[in-house]
């Protein structure tokens, strides 16, 4: 099958919906020219009218995305960097989160959000920060991140088509990975974890940039005869908890790979679900790989504190040297 | 008033209709307050006592396809009925009633989608920047439509103030901005927190035109606004409206009058009613012969009893009451 | 001793801060008039130069306060509702929390941030909204709340004297609550836990309205012979896990009280760190009650959504009925 | 130029002195493009070629107790040498090497309060906001301090300017807004992104005195901001000052040269080189006297000689390689 990256199979969902919904469009800045590869080129298919570049002011550029979904349009707002959607936080967060819930579940608000996140460029923590688990905090809001050029081509879809505000992040570290994409339309359901590589010994549960480290891992430890699950779970809100705990059913062992800081991050909701629903099935805590509680710096120093493999590798180590109940 | 900008005459129906949505916002206004005072209202409620001729002079000829923001004091009442929003449902939601326009689950925020009259939160200057998307959905489908922002002095010190009027005029956008300057938001006047006299300045920057109007007078409001949404129909691009209105009453129930730290005093509250402006209304509606006083105690009449009906709606609906997985399924829709 | 209100425990901590250092100041919106009581009158001794109204522009007045700690003095912003931080949330979150830390720890930022937060007023979700899970899972700040008018006083004075920004909201829900309140100068450190009732059979960690609720349940359960330690965090960054990990040693069974939304709260942080670091001391899984993932909602929704004394009580019984590993 | 402002006359020294900042200015900038080419940077660098002369007149006679927050083109790096700072440990820094002004922690943020240059961070727009704090505390230090403030022209796209411009003129406060417009911002052009010719139009919304100048004239620069300077300095408040400048090359290193969607043409190239800053202030020193042409190279010379230093000093310093401990132990200060 046809190999894309990533970035290009994101922009194949949005030429692709473009064209088959006129209500599809649109706004971010410099996105006619592309700053990152996949808005590249669109605006000479389908206009600048279609394809529409604001100033640099976040709230009204978020805010034709908020009033053109109140009025029945489906538009795609790109914050170029993910840490830009702060900037409009009330908006893009609070706002468009409570909007169908508390005004009566009369209209729905079909927003596609997305930016570019992660570590990888040393670019400092406004530029590299994740913001999945903020978002995910925040309820009202859809939140998925794509680890696999297939993947991104089907949850992309997916988002766009979805009724709800959906926050849907690339990491920019797994921005030119290839991978096989049907160049059918399809669509890969929010919602749904995928196990993208089955064992007994661990589950390993990571997504984005984290899932390619920890696939690493699980291949390397398969030459020693410990068999990883690994899972993605693909989008964050919904959680596919139940894709989880029957993977512990089997495995007993969890590790969580997010990167995101520790306080308040995903791995952490992962871990308390986990502890409350799945308690008996533990031979091991739940153990966690996120970035640790500071700015995340530029420089150098990016590479160590993030997560990666050595660090996955460590923590699967650990799960499996508790003796089982 | 900008003289750049055409002017207009208001026909007899229309002064007629103004009046009659003048009247209709004072009592329903009134009515909340007492309401809130009864405890029969949740949340809070911000009175529009003295300030209610911005809202009608600025909705009564709108379209149901127009979009509006109306302005958070009097709760948008005064803006929604002048549109043609039957708001029983609203009040009802007020009272915490499953009957309520967002089933009980907001107490203080409207929604009327068919009006295309959304609410966003509580958020002062967050009405600006769906503004955008509006204006600019209304310029891709070219229907004439046009988006009438109503917000408070107070409002435009938020940046997103700044970037709804630059987008809107970048893009020529059918959007007005009308701004019902009631000199004070919360404890602050204007004169403090602004540097110029008007607000309306601010367009300047933008080289949109503007102009100032005697918020008092509904029909000069109206005059205003009928030039305003004549230019945005027109695909000419946005205006801004700036109304000097008043607030009688405190900013919301419980909170004191203050002026700064200070007491709002008797000479400023006397000097304020003497120009409250149903009263105006009265007097030109009398000396322009436009309607008798028999005229005018017909409509307040009729005024009350719609009211009362609205009342009774809300009053005889159940308090809403779902199970929290019903709430947890209207989380998102399918 | 003397009682206070909590919120008047509060302004008792701003008089006194601002009498001992002309570096201290307040800023926000209204709070000369004071819309709520904290700051009512502080304008008459201190003048509208400490006690600086500003227009309702939460940038612009944030950045009062962020510049004006660069040149070295002692900002007290007051955000009026918790909610409306997010308005600025890019400067009084990312940039502040990475300061410091990311221009190479050359000046701190002693900055207190403050705001009404909580369900209880119906106001819906962006005026009723928790905002301390928020700010805890973004670096760089610290971030406590008060559950009692002697720690208020105690909490907000340690504030204003942290050299670090330290977001510390009140919750509406106790903003009336008395209680003893030395006239005397004294701090109540960030970063202490506080046991406020000792007890053996189960340890609930709640805070603020929540701690409020807590009490009084383990006073019911105390006539059924259940005995509980009821522990304030007091802080959430930093958090004091070992006093709660010491607490387990006895109880062996932790109930986390949050009112804030499930996913990515600090009840979920509580649970990873006690999963990771105290898995053998539990014979119960950690057990959350918090607010459900949806927007808080105003009129009388708010009051079955939100924690209270029954779920609470529900919450306990639940891990009691744990048989014991 | 705003007729009602004052104007100034450079001295001898004081025209020497932003020759010699300009030439340095422009040395520099080529270093890092040429680093970073090099790969010798970290991150990204977003080359100031064409638009160096702004920050030179802008910085050149501040005080080192005025705050400063330079403009994100060049990194600051022309701004902060014009105001005296030694940059060597801010080259450091984008060499990640432990010297660095932020310990290697942020590679391209800079970092020197003891000459009141800050940094926020690498969002557009917010610098605005800490400005109002710098301006309120040297207005109630009362000492004289002045704040200069220097961003793009699409930074004045954000809200948080206007918050800014608010707060500056209803205080009075001694700030600078400083509107280094090369009219471009990454790919858009400031004609298509804001609707009147000048950025400083948004001034006139709030009452605020503006200037536009020659943004290529190092000498016409420096003239404007000694005015806003000096006004700021006697405390009669805020000025906008708006440079026209060019940005020669692409953004940043690595992204296309485009504007819209469609590379700038080489005519524009052309147009853009007849007017580069440091031949235009070379002519100007040459015609009017005020150096030789020996005197000038070695000015060249010289910054040549102090920029090799510099990259010795971060090429031969340690990459910074601290534990995780000890960067979480420096999160909060004690
Ligand atoms: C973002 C935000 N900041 C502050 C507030 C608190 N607040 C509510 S109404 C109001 C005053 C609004 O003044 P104005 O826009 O003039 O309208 P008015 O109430 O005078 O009619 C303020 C400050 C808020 N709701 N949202
Ligand atoms: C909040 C935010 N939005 C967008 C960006 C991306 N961005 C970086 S530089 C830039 C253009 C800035 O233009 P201008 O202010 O004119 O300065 P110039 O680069 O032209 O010198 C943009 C949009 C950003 N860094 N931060
Ligand atoms: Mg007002
Ligand atoms: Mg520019």
């Amino acid at each position: 099958m046809r190999t894309l990256t990533l970035i290009d199979a994101i922009k194949e969902a949005y030429q692709e919906e473009l064209r088959r919904d006129d209500d599809v469009f649109m706004v971010g800045q410099d996105i006619r020219g592309g700053i990152f590869p996949h808005t590249k080129g669109l605006v000479e298919e389908f206009g600048s009218d279609r394809i529409l570049d604001t100033p640099i002011a976040e709230s009204g550029m978020y805010g034709v995305a908020l009033g053109a979904a109140q009025e029945g349009m489906r538009p795609i707002v790109d914050f170029m960097f993910g840490g830009f959607s702060y900037v409009t936080f009330s908006e893009c967060s609070v706002t468009t989160g409570q909007y169908h819930f508390l005004h009566g579940s009369q209209r729905a608000l079909p927003i596609t959000m997305t930016a570019g996140v992660g570590t990888g460029q040393r670019l400092a923590n406004d530029h590299a920060m994740s913001i999945h688990g903020t978002f995910a905090h925040h309820p009202g809001i859809k939140v998925a991140m794509p680890s696999t050029p297939y993947d991104a081509k089907g949850m992309f879809k997916a988002a766009i088509r979805d009724n709800n505000p959906v926050m849907i992040p690339w990491h920019m570290g797994i921005m030119m990975l290839k991978g096989e994409v049907p160049e059918e339309d399809y669509v890969v359901p929010l919602g749904v974890a995928d196990i993208k590589r089955e064992g007994t010994d661990v589950t390993v549960l990571a997504n984005s940039l984290q899932l390619q480290n920890a696939l690493k891992v699980a291949d390397k430890l398969h030459g020693e005869g410990i068999s990883c699950e690994v899972i993605d779970p693909r989008s964050f809100v919904p959680f596919d908890l139940e894709t989880v705990l029957r993977s512990l059913e089997k495995t007993n062992r969890l590790v969580v790979v997010d990167e995101d800081w520790e306080s308040g991050s995903f791995a952490n909701t992962v871990s308390a679900k986990v502890m409350e629903q799945g308690f008996d099935l533990l031979d091991a805590p739940v153990t966690r790989v996120t970035l640790p509680d500071m700015p995340v710096p530029g420089g150098y120093m990016e590479d160590y504190i993030a997560p990666n493999v050595n660090k996955i590798e460590a923590a699967i180590r650990s799960v499996l040297a508790r003796i089982a109940a | 008033m900008n003289t750049a900008l055409k002017t207009t005459t208001l026909s007899h129906e229309q002064k007629v209709k103004l009046f009659t949505n003048l009247v209709r916002g004072n009592h329903y206004d009134k009515m909340m307050y007492r309401r809130m005072m009864q405890g029969k209202l949740i949340g809070f409620y911000h009175p529009a006592e003295g300030g209610v001729a911005p809202g009608v002079g600025a909705c009564s000829f709108l379209n149901q396809d127009d979009n509006l923001n109306p302005h958070h004091r009097g709760h948008g009442i005064i803006h929604m009925i002048s549109k043609g929003v039957d708001v029983r449902t609203f009040l009802a939601e007020h009272t915490g009633k499953d009957t309520g326009c967002c089933k009980g689950r907001s107490a203080w925020h409207f929604s009327y989608p068919e009006h295309k009259v959304y609410q966003q939160s509580g958020f002062i200057g967050h009405n600006f920047a769906p503004t955008v998307g509006w204006g600019w959905a209304a310029k891709r489908r070219g229907k004439g439509q046009v988006v009438m922002n109503c917000s408070g002095d107070g409002s435009y010190g938020e940046g997103r103030a700044h970037e709804s009027l630059l987008m809107a005029q970048n893009w020529k956008l059918p959007v007005i901005f009308f701004c019902e300057n009631n000199s004070m938001a919360i404890f602050a006047s204007a004169e403090e927190m602004h540097p110029l006299p008007d607000i309306s300045s601010l367009a300047q920057g933008f080289g949109m035109p503007a102009m100032v109007v005697d918020g008092q007078d509904v029909f000069a409001v109206a005059e205003a606004a009928l030039v305003a949404i004549d230019r945005a129909r027109r695909g000419e691009g946005p205006t801004f409206v700036e109304c000097k209105t008043q607030r009688f009453k405190e900013h919301d129930i419980g909170t004191p009058d203050l002026r700064g730290w200070e007491e709002r005093s008797d000479e400023e509250h006397q000097q304020m009613r003497n120009r409250e402006p149903v009263t105006l209304a009265t007097e030109k509606v009398l000396a322009d012969d436009v309607l008798t006083q028999l005229q005018i105690e017909d409509i307040h009449e009729a005024a009350l009893r719609e009211i009362e009906e609205v009342e009774a709606f809300a009053d005889n609906s159940e308090i809403a009451n779902p199970t929290e997985e019903e709430l947890m399924a209207a989380v998102f829709a399918d």
